[in-house]
């Protein structure tokens, strides 16, 4: 039972860097208005993720050399923050909270569930990217334990039939 | 915009209030909202636009109210009642008597399923008596996202205060006669860090709000910036003006969106209406202000650490001194507070130090906002005079242990703090009490175990966070922390013996007073606390021969 | 079906690493014999993705008593890759060490281990049957003997500055040059250790003479010998080419590089064993039992190196009129004549004007992907076999080790014994010893495969099929 | 410039303000064990080997990055002190797979070195033993992650002296490691210039030549404090 | 004084210790006089008796070892962990960082050499490998450490020496302290 720790394996699926691709016009706009101060690289970053998903990494490039950073800085900032990843975190993701009033209120007991439903591991995704599993050190619902964020919806006071329902109901898997 | 065109707007805005027979507040803070309390408000407004109520009756989305495990929540002003479970499906029940005909729905009053009277006037209700609300103010009597419900309640007086009636060294004055100290954990006298900013002399000084609230058990700062964000940006430019900043940076967490959105529109609002920006409300002084969105890290609430990813860099904190008040973002003089802390710098410049500093204790002074979560009938978020007993939070405001189960401990102040056991109910919740029992205040989570709890489990779950979130620069916190884990693990799986315990305890001290930055000094606090309350329950774990 | 088990184990398996099961068949005879070798580390693994240079470093802890030999193959191994030839210069200091590391293990083996029961008989005290003892009975013996161990070891002292996991072979040659006064304080040694292993000689002789029976009975099955040999089919140590040779002298394979291991040799996991089974591929698995060690290189040999090994080498082959000796127990006598040989070539190179010579190593960068090195070591030819990719990463590593390739015959060894000492429960007399004894002569390499020295203690425990003790049988 | 009076060990020194507390003690011949510090590249406070203790204060301090102050007492043996640097040694031990025995280093290292000094016999806390990669693909270094301690040496002499900051460090945690680029093989860096200067900075057996084998190491870390004080003469 | 009671013994490691024990030469003799070698790799004996000291090669690698190591503690007064496998694992410890199957599995099933017929040692009267290789520390109390791989002679003898008279030998005052 670990956090999101991402791996150092490249995306398997890597994509083409277009600059007609809207989603790098988003970041090279983005740059612009930072004015392509390194400085501004958590914040492009964050740009670059909410258009791709996740972090590929011919977009890394892109803005390395857009910012004129060396590519280890950019990595080693991308696998600094939880929040950045370098895969595909899944078409729909469920997140899990394990703050401690989760924890005190039985996520783990909701990962196990998961885990035996889905095959999936914090941090995983199925084989055909539907759904990927993370973890989350607390979202900030505590009043609410045990909590889970599917796709981007709160769900307060889940059980586990509910959470594998709603789970379910989003891939489709019914 | 100078202050006369904003004192105009200000008594619109009062005027506009004073017009409406009723406020219904719907809290949107997040809890609610992933209840479903957005639609709730929906229908509320609509329904009250189609009986052409809209006139007198304002439905506004509020921040958070407090009892966050009986929302959606639905409040009712001036009266003060709320309502709680609230759907769209009991919701005209809501209008039709409370509104229409004026008479409470007893079934539906907050905390109904479970006090045998429930209260129609909440602010009687136990959960809000032992309360006072310095900082969460108005958080949950108004929109968050229109400034003019900010103006309405006296918002931004304070800081008109200070730029026309006040010099900064007279704020700086007032601070310190407060005695407020840092929300954020440590307990640093705001009024002592100004100052030490003030006095380094530089073109350039920031202002940060350290708003990374990351322990796991804790959504104080999430819920004043969801709930109040123009508090918090008045606070902050009185801090610019006091310590001479042109530059302010609010640094939220990424898991907020919803604090970041307000917050970020807030900033939009308060520029607009001059409030920040060049030349103030006409004044000298100028401030600018930008969101800057955390990536999901816990250290980053260290003030070195979050500088770092201010300037975009790996989060991990440097050694002090130099500390950021000489040389903090990009080698600037730096005033870092936590959210908690410059909620509460309006009230102080508006009052008056002394006025806050009267609440409390004598060594604490002011309130506290505490996260109450875990196995406790009545989890949320409250706001309590320093020095308010653990008993009065747990059993009067929480009301008591879930499940009629027996109190077993709480922990405060999250992986840096430390659990307090049944015997120190009595313990008045102040930083130096919490201090010697080992524990810290911390921001302010607080989570309620019972009997169910394993403390070495408990322990094992913290270090686990710390070890995850240890930056990974110094030794004893990169693999202290893990080595501890590993141990602890051992422990827990009664697979240790007794030389692995001493190991154990012989790491905790080290990794406390050797790591660099605090996340590693306080990452043994929990495991510390539970082996000086709960030492039995490690030893039956131990194997008796080697 | 009434399957029964014999199964023999160090009392309390102390120190033990090997032990032995032997199965009955319904009529109670032996069926089969079992010799399990209980050490296994994983170094195939854990080279893996390192480095091949790193190899001269790693390879010789896996073994203490032949560590040379091991960092002899691993550079020789490593030449290969970088398509590399040591210096003229290093290859004698390179032999001075492997000699000195061959002088040290035969001097454990027949001084330390061996000569308290030549000496002082088996009936003897176990308490007093070792070197200890030896010192207080027969102390000139005993000094001398360890003060021959210490003649090898100091070899590689002086050339290295280190006894045991020497550090200055490296590919191209050596990393330190051997100086004046280093090679006067070994020259000093010779005479002295001439004269120890002519007593070790005389004793082995002279036990031969009083115990022929024994000793020319003793597992004397022949099976395949290998063997390095020199250009002319001298014996060698250090760097030569490989000769099989069958139980009737014949020679089947001859100057056969080492490189080309993988077309004679293969081996075979059993289920029973950490140790693998090797055997000579063109025979099969069940044919192609061979042999290494001293009594392998001699009997593949066609002479010694040197003059007064060459005597002694003679006297040997007339033994058994020019065939191969397949009697175990000469494994003492072909090591003592190995000892005379260390100790002359030792003395040769020593002279070498060019042993002192500053020009000890090559340099360059790797060539190929793959390298396979050789050596002689106490025990038998070793062989490594290392593949990279083309940055140097190991990719795969095969290590063929010298008691691994007496494995098999260990174990035909002991069922042999078997056969003749056990019948139903009766287990004869003796068993046990002799057992013990078949093991020893073989001087297995402790570490690779089990710690057979000293009197391994043992039980044998004769079980049905339900693991019902039937009987028991100490030692002594 | 105005010297200050500093006490180290109860012993008083004149020493030039704006020096760290380790620069005083070393010029001052008192030992001040460190790793991470390396004369000439920015100092970090990583290690905590050098922490000391100063009067008033009340955490312990790391001399390299702390400056000396008029009449500052500060301790550098106290019991304490030993036994943390004890521990922080052990647990540089225990991180990775440090085997002295078949490392390339063996015998010029610095950590086996400070081993040595802390009177360290044996690691009383479990070993890791993490699976680390050994990075070959450059033509003539080996980066070998197993013997890698995070001083982040490398990482500041390639950024400050180089200039060319081919390394970083990625991920936090335990789970740190060195990275060249984006994590990709050394040797199919688009920014490491081959200067070498990593492998004379990295105190033990993690960066070395491909060429050689145990007991060939010759590193000199002296070398990059000395280029960094030739290039400031020229200036 | 009466002569004290000498143990060696040699679990997961690869004898080098005992060999550079060996190298103490002739003094040998001048620790015959002070102890009788009991049980060792090198001596005759039965069962590990009762001894003095005991000193121990290797790391522990398999349930058999683990068993023999709680025997000898039980048995001994004084335990000498003795060189870096028995101290850290070192060598031996390096199959640590892999799975124990794919370690078996590279050795017998995947060898270069291996005929057809690959397959993973599992007989009963084998001992049973343990998935993690442990100092001696891990299991039990240890004493006395020296590291070094193998040690010097002369620090063993330094070691042994100090015992047999009674005084507790420091290496690192001796300047003994090596790893490697």
């Amino acid at each position: 039972m670990t956090a999101t720790h991402h791996t150092h394996h490249h995306p398997a699926h890597a994509h083409e860097l277009s600059k007609t691709d809207p989603r790098v016009k988003l970041i090279a706009a983005k740059m612009k208005k930072e004015g392509y101060k390194p400085d501004a690289l958590i914040e492009i970053l964050h740009t670059a993720q909410n258009a791709f998903g996740f972090l590929p990494k011919e977009v890394l490039d892109f803005i390395a050399k857009e910012l004129r950073l060396p590519p280890s800085r950019v990595y080693s900032t991308v696998t600094f923050y939880h929040f950045f990843s370098l895969k595909s975190k899944g078409e729909h993701t469920c997140l899990v909270c394990t703050g401690t009033a989760c924890y005190v209120k039985g996520a783990q007991a909701l990962l196990n569930k998961i885990e035996s439903q889905f095959a999936l591991k914090p941090g995983q995704v199925t084989a055909d990217n539907k759904l990927g599993v993370q973890v989350a050190r607390c979202i900030g619902a505590c009043g609410l334990a045990p909590a889970v964020v599917i796709d981007n919806d709160v769900h307060g006071k889940v059980t586990e039939e509910a959470v594998i329902n709603s789970i379910n109901e989003k891939i489709g898997n019914i | 915009m100078n202050r006369h065109e904003l004192q105009a707007i200000v008594e619109k805005a009062k005027d506009k209030h004073k017009q409406m027979k009723h406020k219904i507040c719907v809290c949107c803070g997040a809890g609610c909202i992933s209840s479903g309390s957005e639609e709730v408000l929906k229908k509320l407004q609509d329904e009250i636009k189609t009986r052409g109520l809209d006139k007198e009756i304002e439905v506004v989305p509020s921040g958070c109210m407090g009892p966050c495990n009986q929302g959606p929540l639905v409040k009712h002003l001036p009266e003060n009642t709320i309502y709680q479970h609230v759907n769209c499906e009991n919701l005209d029940r809501i209008i039709q008597s409370q509104i229409v005909e004026g008479k409470p729905i007893e079934d539906m009053l907050l905390f109904a399923d479970s006090r045998e009277k429930p209260f129609v006037n909440a602010s009687e209700d136990p959960f809000f008596k032992k309360q006072l609300k310095i900082a969460l103010k108005d958080c949950g009597d108004i929109n968050p996202e229109e400034i003019e419900d900010y103006f309405a309640v006296g918002g931004y007086q304070a800081l008109d205060k200070a730029l026309f009636r006040m010099s900064p060294e007279e704020v700086i004055s007032e601070v310190k006669q407060s005695r407020i100290r840092g929300r954020g954990g440590a307990g640093y006298p705001t009024g002592l860090k100004w100052e030490t900013v003030y006095k380094y002399v530089s073109p350039q000084k920031y202002v940060i709000c350290n708003g990374d609230e990351g322990d796991p058990g804790a959504f104080m700062d999430r819920s004043v910036l969801e709930g109040n964000p123009h508090r918090i940006i008045e606070g902050m430019t009185i801090a610019g003006y006091a310590i001479g900043a042109s530059k302010g940076f609010a640094y939220i967490r990424g898991e907020y969106p919803l604090a970041i959105k307000r917050f970020e529109q807030a900033i939009k609002q308060a520029t607009k209406h001059g409030l920040l920006g060049k030349n103030i409300l006409g004044s000298e002084f100028s401030f600018e202000m930008e969101v800057r969105i955390g990536a999901g890290a816990f250290v980053c609430g260290e003030e070195t650490a979050l500088i770092a990813s201010i300037e975009g860099k790996r989060g991990t904190p440097k050694p002090r001194p130099p500390f950021p008040a000489e040389s903090g973002l990009w080698g600037k003089p730096t005033l870092i507070n936590n959210v908690e802390s410059f909620a509460a710098i309006a009230p102080i410049i508006q009052n008056d130090g002394e006025w806050y500093s009267e609440t409390g204790t004598a060594k604490s002074a002011g309130t506290k906002v505490f996260a109450l979560a875990g196995k406790i009938n009545y989890s949320g978020l409250i706001e309590v005079p320093m020095g308010t007993t653990l008993r009065e939070v747990v059993f009067e405001i929480g009301g008591g242990i879930q499940g009629g189960g027996e109190f077993k401990a709480a922990q405060t102040g999250g992986p840096s703090g430390g659990c307090i056991p049944a015997e120190h109910l009595d313990v008045k919740m102040d930083y130096e009490s919490l201090t010697s029992l080992g524990s810290i205040m911390g921001s302010g989570g607080l989570i309620v175990m019972d009997q169910s709890s394993d403390m070495v489990d408990v322990a094992r779950f913290f270090m686990e966070f710390c070890m995850d979130e240890s930056c990974g620069k110094c030794v004893p916190c990169r693999v202290g922390t893990k080595m501890m884990h590993d141990l602890l693990q051992k422990i827990y799986d009664g697979k240790a013996s007794q030389i692995d315990l001493d190991r154990l305890e012989e790491l905790a001290v080290y990794v406390k007073e050797t790591s660099l930055c605090g996340l590693g000094g306080s990452a043994p606090n929990p495991l510390l606390s539970t082996l000086r309350h709960f030492r039995q329950e490690y030893e039956s774990k131990i194997l008796k021969e080697a | 079906m009434d399957k029964r088990k014999i199964f023999i184990s160090p009392v309390t398996r102390i120190e033990g690493h090997a032990n032995i099961t032997i199965e009955l068949d319904d009529n109670g005879n032996v069926s089969d014999a079992l010799f399990h070798v209980n050490e296994f580390r994983g170094f195939e693994k854990f080279c893996e993705g390192r480095m091949y240079t790193e190899m001269p470093t790693i390879t010789p802890r896996i073994c203490g008593i032949c560590p040379t030999s091991h960092t002899l193959a691993s550079v020789k191994a490593c030449e290969m890759i970088q398509g590399l030839r040591p210096t003229y210069t290093a290859n004698l200091l390179r032999r001075l060490m492997h000699i000195g590391q061959n002088l040290s293990s035969h001097a454990l083996s027949f001084f330390h281990l061996s000569s308290p029961d030549f000496l002082m008989g088996y009936d003897s005290d176990p308490a007093k049957r070792n070197i200890l003892g030896m010192a207080e009975k027969f102390p000139d013996i005993a000094v001398r003997g360890i003060r021959l161990r210490k003649f090898g070891q100091e070899l590689s002292e002086r050339i290295t500055g280190k006894k045991i996991h020497i550090m200055g072979i490296v590919p191209g040659g050596m990393a330190y040059p051997l100086t004046e006064e280093n090679r006067k304080a070994l020259l000093k040694w010779i005479p002295e250790a001439l004269e120890t292993v002519h007593l070790g000689i005389n004793i082995i002789k002279k036990f031969h003479e009083e115990n022929a029976e024994m000793v020319n009975t003793f597992a004397t099955s022949p099976t395949l010998y290998l063997g390095t040999v020199g250009p002319g089919g001298e014996h060698e140590l250090y760097d030569g080419k490989l000769r099989f040779m069958d139980g009737d002298g014949i020679i089947l394979q001859d100057q056969l590089d080492p490189t080309r291991y993988l077309e004679f040799i293969a081996e075979r996991s059993v289920n029973w064993s950490y140790l693998k089974y090797p055997y000579f591929k063109p025979y099969g698995f069940d044919r192609g039992f061979y042999r290494v060690g001293p009594l392998a290189r001699l009997n593949v040999c066609s002479r010694m190196k040197t003059p007064q090994a060459q005597e002694e080498f003679e006297k040997f082959k007339h033994m058994s009129g020019g065939k191969p000796v397949h009697g175990t127990f000469y494994y003492h006598y072909t090591r003592l004549i190995e000892a005379l040989s260390d100790v002359e070539d030792a003395e040769r190179i020593l002279k070498d004007p060019e042993v002192t010579s500053l020009n000890i190593q090559h340099h360059g960068r790797w060539n190929y992907t793959e390298g396979i090195g050789s050596s002689e070591a106490p025990r038998g030819t070793l062989f490594h076999h290392y593949k990279t990719d083309e940055t140097g990463k190991l990719l795969k590593v095969n290590l063929l080790i010298a008691t691994g390739q007496n494995n098999p015959s260990m174990n035909r060894s002991v069922l042999e014994v078997a056969r003749q000492y056990v019948k139903g429960d009766d287990i004869k007399e003796g068993m046990l010893n002799r057992v013990e004894s078949t093991i020893r002569c073989y001087d297995p390499c402790l570490s690779c495969s089990t710690h057979a020295l000293g009197q391994m203690p043992m039980v044998i425990e004769v079980k049905d099929k339900k693991g019902n003790l039937v009987k028991r049988v100490e030692r002594n | 410039m105005n010297k200050i009076s500093v006490t180290i060990d109860e012993k008083k020194f004149d020493v030039e303000p704006q020096k760290t507390i380790l620069e005083v003690c070393r010029e001052n011949g008192i030992e001040i064990l460190t790793m991470c510090h390396l004369k000439g590249i920015i100092d970090i406070g990583a290690c905590r080997l050098c922490l000391v203790e100063v009067e008033g204060i009340n955490k312990l301090l790391s001399a390299c990055t702390t400056k000396v102050a008029p009449n500052m007492s500060i301790k550098t043996t106290t019991d304490r002190i030993k036994r943390y640097q004890r521990i922080t040694t052990e647990l540089f031990f225990a991180e990775r797979n440090h085997v002295c025995a078949v490392c390339v280093s063996n015998g010029k290292c610095e950590l086996q070195n400070l081993g040595y000094k802390v009177e360290l016999d044996h690691i009383r806390y479990p070993h890791l033993f993490p699976q680390c990669e050994v990075d070959t693909s450059h033509p003539w270094y080996v980066m070998d992650h197993n013997r890698c301690i995070m001083c982040t040496r490398c990482v500041r002499v390639c950024n400050e002296v180089e200039g060319a900051h081919n390394w970083d460090v990625m991920n936090r945690g335990h789970q740190v490691r060195i990275i060249s680029d984006f994590n990709t093989p050394w040797g199919q860096s688009t920014t490491c210039t081959s200067c070498g200067k990593c492998l004379h900075a990295c105190p033990t057996g993690a960066i070395w030549p491909k060429a050689i084998v145990q007991g060939q190491l010759e590193k000199n870390p002296v070398m990059v404090t000395e280029l960094v004080e030739r290039r400031k003469m020229k200036l | 004084m009466s002569k004290k009671k000498l143990a060696t013994v040699w679990l997961g490691g690869c004898s080098g210790c005992h060999m550079s024990l060996l190298d103490i030469d002739e003094r040998i003799l001048d620790v015959a006089k002070l102890a009788d070698i009991v049980k060792s790799p090198v001596v005759d004996g039965k069962e590990f008796p009762e001894v003095d000291i005991a000193l121990v090669e290797g790391s522990v690698t398999s349930d058999e070892h683990h068993r023999e190591i709680l025997h000898i503690r039980k048995h001994c007064k004084t335990l000498i962990a003795f060189g870096d496998c028995a101290v850290m694992t070192n060598v031996t410890g390096m199959r640590n960082y892999f799975d124990l199957k794919d370690v078996f599995e590279t050795s017998y099933v995947h060898a270069i050499s291996n005929d057809h017929i690959g397959l993973v040692p599992d007989h009963p009267s084998l001992l049973k490998l343990n998935d993690k290789v442990v100092p001696l520390q891990e299991v039990v109390k240890v004493d006395f450490v020296i590291p070094g791989c193998p040690p010097d002679a002369d620090t063993i003898f330094y070691v042994l020496f100090e015992f047999l008279n009674d005084r507790i030998p420091n290496l690192s005052e001796a300047k003994k302290l090596k790893y490697g």
